[in-house]
């Protein structure tokens, strides 16, 4: 049984009350929702591709501080990179950037629902407008997640 | 009469309470309204079973068998006489609520609902209230209405009045205790209502029958459903009552054995009440805990649970209604709510308000509550709450206060 | 490789085989195959969870709700393994074998069974596999067709192929072993021609999984169902496990909390796999409680399981064959059957065999074991049933045998 | 717990061997059947009343020892009694009769249900042919027998 005592440390609270990359894109390229069935966290995100690369990212919904927060670094990390690093990032590159390696388990839910729309939605992307056959990988990936 | 009942004694027979969470802290155990803890009558009425009568019932002649059927059936004469049912074969084991509501939907729903009828439910109902009667009324091109909840958390009985009025009304399926808001449904007048209107209702009492009296006659509505797990005992038990004029004209819901009366190869007959509807072997184990879970609320009467309830609530409101920022949900008239608090602080999200109180070792619950119809009504995406049953003190609604206190302090507020 | 494990030390486990029954005779336990006896590593796997983690599961953060969810969460994992199932998603725990087949007749049935349609079973399968499919058929204006049983017993397949040349099949639902007869279902050859034919199978695991080695990805079948509580573990506990790419297709069955995505008033999106199954609080301390079951299996190995009852069946076959009167059903080649004897005595009604051998301590089963279609065919009213399991020994049988014999002097025979 | 030991006396063998009264009646002025779900016996009875009395009965069907000597008592109780007398017949006039008023509660379903079809029948005759509202008393009493 893991301590959640240093969880909410102030970087947390802070991107909960001021999220990065808050927000929509009208007609956005990538666009993809989500909810936690269990607790009602729910993600949209919006992603432009330009040059194979993510020019624009936003997300918009409703989550705990940990949703909030895991949403903005993920945005963060995302925004400028190639559709291949994007396929490449990690849980791990999340849940390490806020200390929340050791998370309980149904808290993990909230801190990767916004990845797991990420690839579920670069997924539906390469599917569908690159016909990419390998996409198929990132679906078993985004399903695996938790 | 009762002489005062000591919740100290009471915790006594609840050995979970002892225990400690996360960083050795004590358990302060405040989410009741999901599950309540069992006390060691109720364990120990499993585990003697097991150990000592354990067998498969109604159909085999051994002595084990005998002492299993009849330790069974005395369950359904005790769920009988704790909510005043007339007729034992009335009442139906099932896994809990949820499976009771889907029985009826499945049964009576299927046989009595057609195109443009209307089921009417509420706001404030349980997932297991409104999900089966989408269902059901998507495929039969019927429609579902909700009574709608006013600020204070009660349903505006009028809109009902409404409904009833277009003579389309076939059933009203409402719960007695909201199980966010703790409001407590006026049976009595949805009834005064639906009995002119001659229309059929189904009570969810999930949350009432824990926490206080209930009279089924009294009540007179037409079916009845609640689980063995809110009310000290195990889980994987519930009940649904009908009442028997229905409930001989339902169509049987699984098919199998100990149902029937006698299967050929292209026809069957089906067996007495309540049999017709306990298909296959029942949990049986956990309906004999049941009834030392019975046992126990009886002892203790329904009168002292819900005063009991009354006096930690009010105290728990009291010392909220102080904390700056906290909004709680529902109506602050003691007599009209059950044990049970909703509420927000500022603007922690009550996952991260759970997850910080639980370090200091008090189980709340936060989310939904399988309350979602709520959740938009209330125009939130979730609350927290706390909920209480006979074992819980003042001294803990103290400790909940004081981790309240601490999350204010590490978001700031 | 196991050492020899001593049927002396297994007993140990079994706090209720020292039971003494009516007048004060040792008990001997042989109805297993209407339900086991429970280990106390099952007893114990229960109270622990009621007096240190008992909570609702999925929905909360606090830490009994965690520890509770990921002990539920194993067992899954459990059921996966011991199964050989690829994938844990496809396992929904249910009551037991009767809501399992009741659920694929509500939904995958309710769904692709039409008018004109064939569904295919077996004269010697539990009502429980019979009656779901007439109340479907029945329904849907489709019919059910009955694979016949030879006089040894076994199924009469030359009849599956006629059925499936018919180009009418929806379904074969079949058991693996019969709760009767004892006999094994040839399953490669049912599935080779089913396969051949493009037909879905059902598979009653009920009394195969508790008894033999089964491994569903070789099976290959769509649906298989089976109970905890005939393989040590608890009562109301059952697996339904689904090939993915038909359980993805299927429609929810009870409608309900944990089952649902988002709820709208008047629109709802299910749960990921296999939550969209399980509305509701499941039996949560019992599927805990079955973890240790399928552990004690495990660590005793199938095989072990296997080859003992082989032992004791075998013995009491033989000695039973000696018995003047005493006439046995199935076939006598003990690699195709099971630890299940089924036999009449004379003219000596099964019921008043089995009470007057309950006089002398032994339980066995007496009347139509819910197989009332294969009564039928066998021309019988009922059979009295011994069914042996991993705890019973030849002493045991030796006393079965002396009781027959006092039922013979009783019954002037 | 009551001991069956000695359930299995020489006359429930023998009335299990040759009952009483066992066989048909044709086009009888009333004819009863059910069966106990529980174990599979089925039981029918025949009966002819003249001058309101029972002139003849007869049962059928199969049951165990205690069911078939159960059903002879009855019969033999039954012949040539009035309705009314009949009506009066309690579980342990049949059951006093074969000293079985100890039964265990499983086998008391075998040892009366010729008498619940008894009654059911007579229910019936009296509904149907005499229109006597007073039958619902009967059939309350037959389906509260066990
Ligand atoms: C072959 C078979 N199928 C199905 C069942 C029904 O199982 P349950 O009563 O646990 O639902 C049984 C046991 O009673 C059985 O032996
Ligand atoms: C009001 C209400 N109805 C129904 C339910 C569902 O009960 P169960 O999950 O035991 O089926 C609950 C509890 O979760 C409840 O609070």
């Amino acid at each position: 049984m893991s301590s959640n005592a240093d969880i909410y440390h102030e970087m947390i609270v802070e991107y909960s009350r001021h999220p990065s990359n808050f927000g929509k894109i009208e007609n956005p390229d990538v666009t993809y929702h989500d909810s936690n069935p269990l607790c009602g966290d729910s993600i949209d995100i919006f992603m432009n591709i330009k040059d194979n690369k993510v020019s624009d990212i936003k997300f918009n919904g409703r989550g705990c501080a940990i949703c909030m927060a895991c949403s903005s670094v993920m945005t963060e990390i995302v925004k400028g990179k190639s559709i291949d690093d994007v396929k490449k990032i990690q849980k791990d590159d999340i849940l390490g950037e806020l200390g929340l390696q050791n998370l309980q388990a149904v808290r993990i839910k909230c801190a990767l629902l916004s990845l797991k729309v990420l690839k579920y939605g670069i997924y539906t992307y390469l599917a569908k407008h690159l016909n990419d056959t390998n996409a198929d990988a990132l679906k078993q990936e985004a399903s695996a997640l938790y | 009469m009762q002489t005062a009942i000591s919740v100290e004694k009471i915790r006594e027979d609840f050995p979970i309470l002892k225990r400690k969470v996360r960083n050795n802290k004590q358990l302060v155990y405040l989410d009741n309204a999901a599950t309540a803890q069992k006390p060691i009558q109720v364990i120990n009425a499993i585990s003697d079973f097991y150990t000592n009568h354990n067998s498969n019932i109604h159909r085999a002649v051994h002595a084990l068998a005998e002492e299993a059927t009849e330790a069974y059936e005395v369950t359904r004469d005790k769920v009988a006489q704790f909510l005043n049912i007339k007729d034992r074969r009335e009442i139906i084991f099932v896994r809990g609520t949820t499976e009771a509501i889907n029985l009826v939907a499945y049964t009576w729903g299927r046989q009595n609902v057609k195109q443009g009828d209307i089921i009417v439910t509420t706001e404030y109902e349980h997932h297991s209230n409104i999900v089966p009667w989408q269902l059901l009324t998507q495929e039969k091109g019927a429609k579902l209405e909700y009574i709608g909840v006013n600020d204070d958390g009660e349903l505006l009985l009028d809109q009902l009045e409404t409904y009833l009025a277009t003579g389309k009304v076939k059933l009203v399926a409402i719960s007695q205790m909201s199980n966010v808001l703790g409001t407590i449904t006026d049976m009595a007048e949805v009834m005064r209502m639906c009995k002119k209107a001659e229309v059929k209702v189904l009570v969810d009492g999930a949350q009432s029958v824990p926490h206080m009296k209930v009279d089924l006659q009294q009540i007179g509505c037409d079916f009845f459903a609640f689980s063995a797990h809110k009310m000290l005992g195990p889980t994987g038990v519930g009940v649904l009552w009908v009442r028997k004029e229905l409930l001989e004209q339902m169509t049987p819901f699984h098919g199998g054995g100990d149902m029937i009366r006698e299967v050929h190869k292209y026809e069957t007959t089906w067996n007495d009440l309540p049999y017709k509807f306990e298909a296959g072997t029942p949990n049986i184990a956990d309906v004999i805990g049941f009834s030392a879970a019975l046992d126990y609320l009886s002892n203790l009467g329904m009168d002292f649970v819900r005063n009991h309830e009354i006096e930690i609530t009010k105290y728990a409101l009291e010392k909220m209604s102080t904390i700056k920022g906290l909004k709680i949900y529902g109506t602050k008239d003691i007599s009209k709510r059950g044990g049970v608090i909703s509420f927000n602080f500022a603007d922690i999200h009550p996952h991260d308000l759970a997850t910080i109180i639980d370090e200091e070792g008090v189980a709340i619950r936060s989310g939904h509550h399988c309350a979602q119809v709520l959740m938009e009504r209330l125009d939130v995406a979730a609350t927290s709450r706390a909920s209480f049953y006979i074992y819980n003190t003042k001294e803990e609604v103290d400790v909940l206060i004081k981790s309240l206190e601490k999350a204010a302090r590490l978001f700031k507020l």
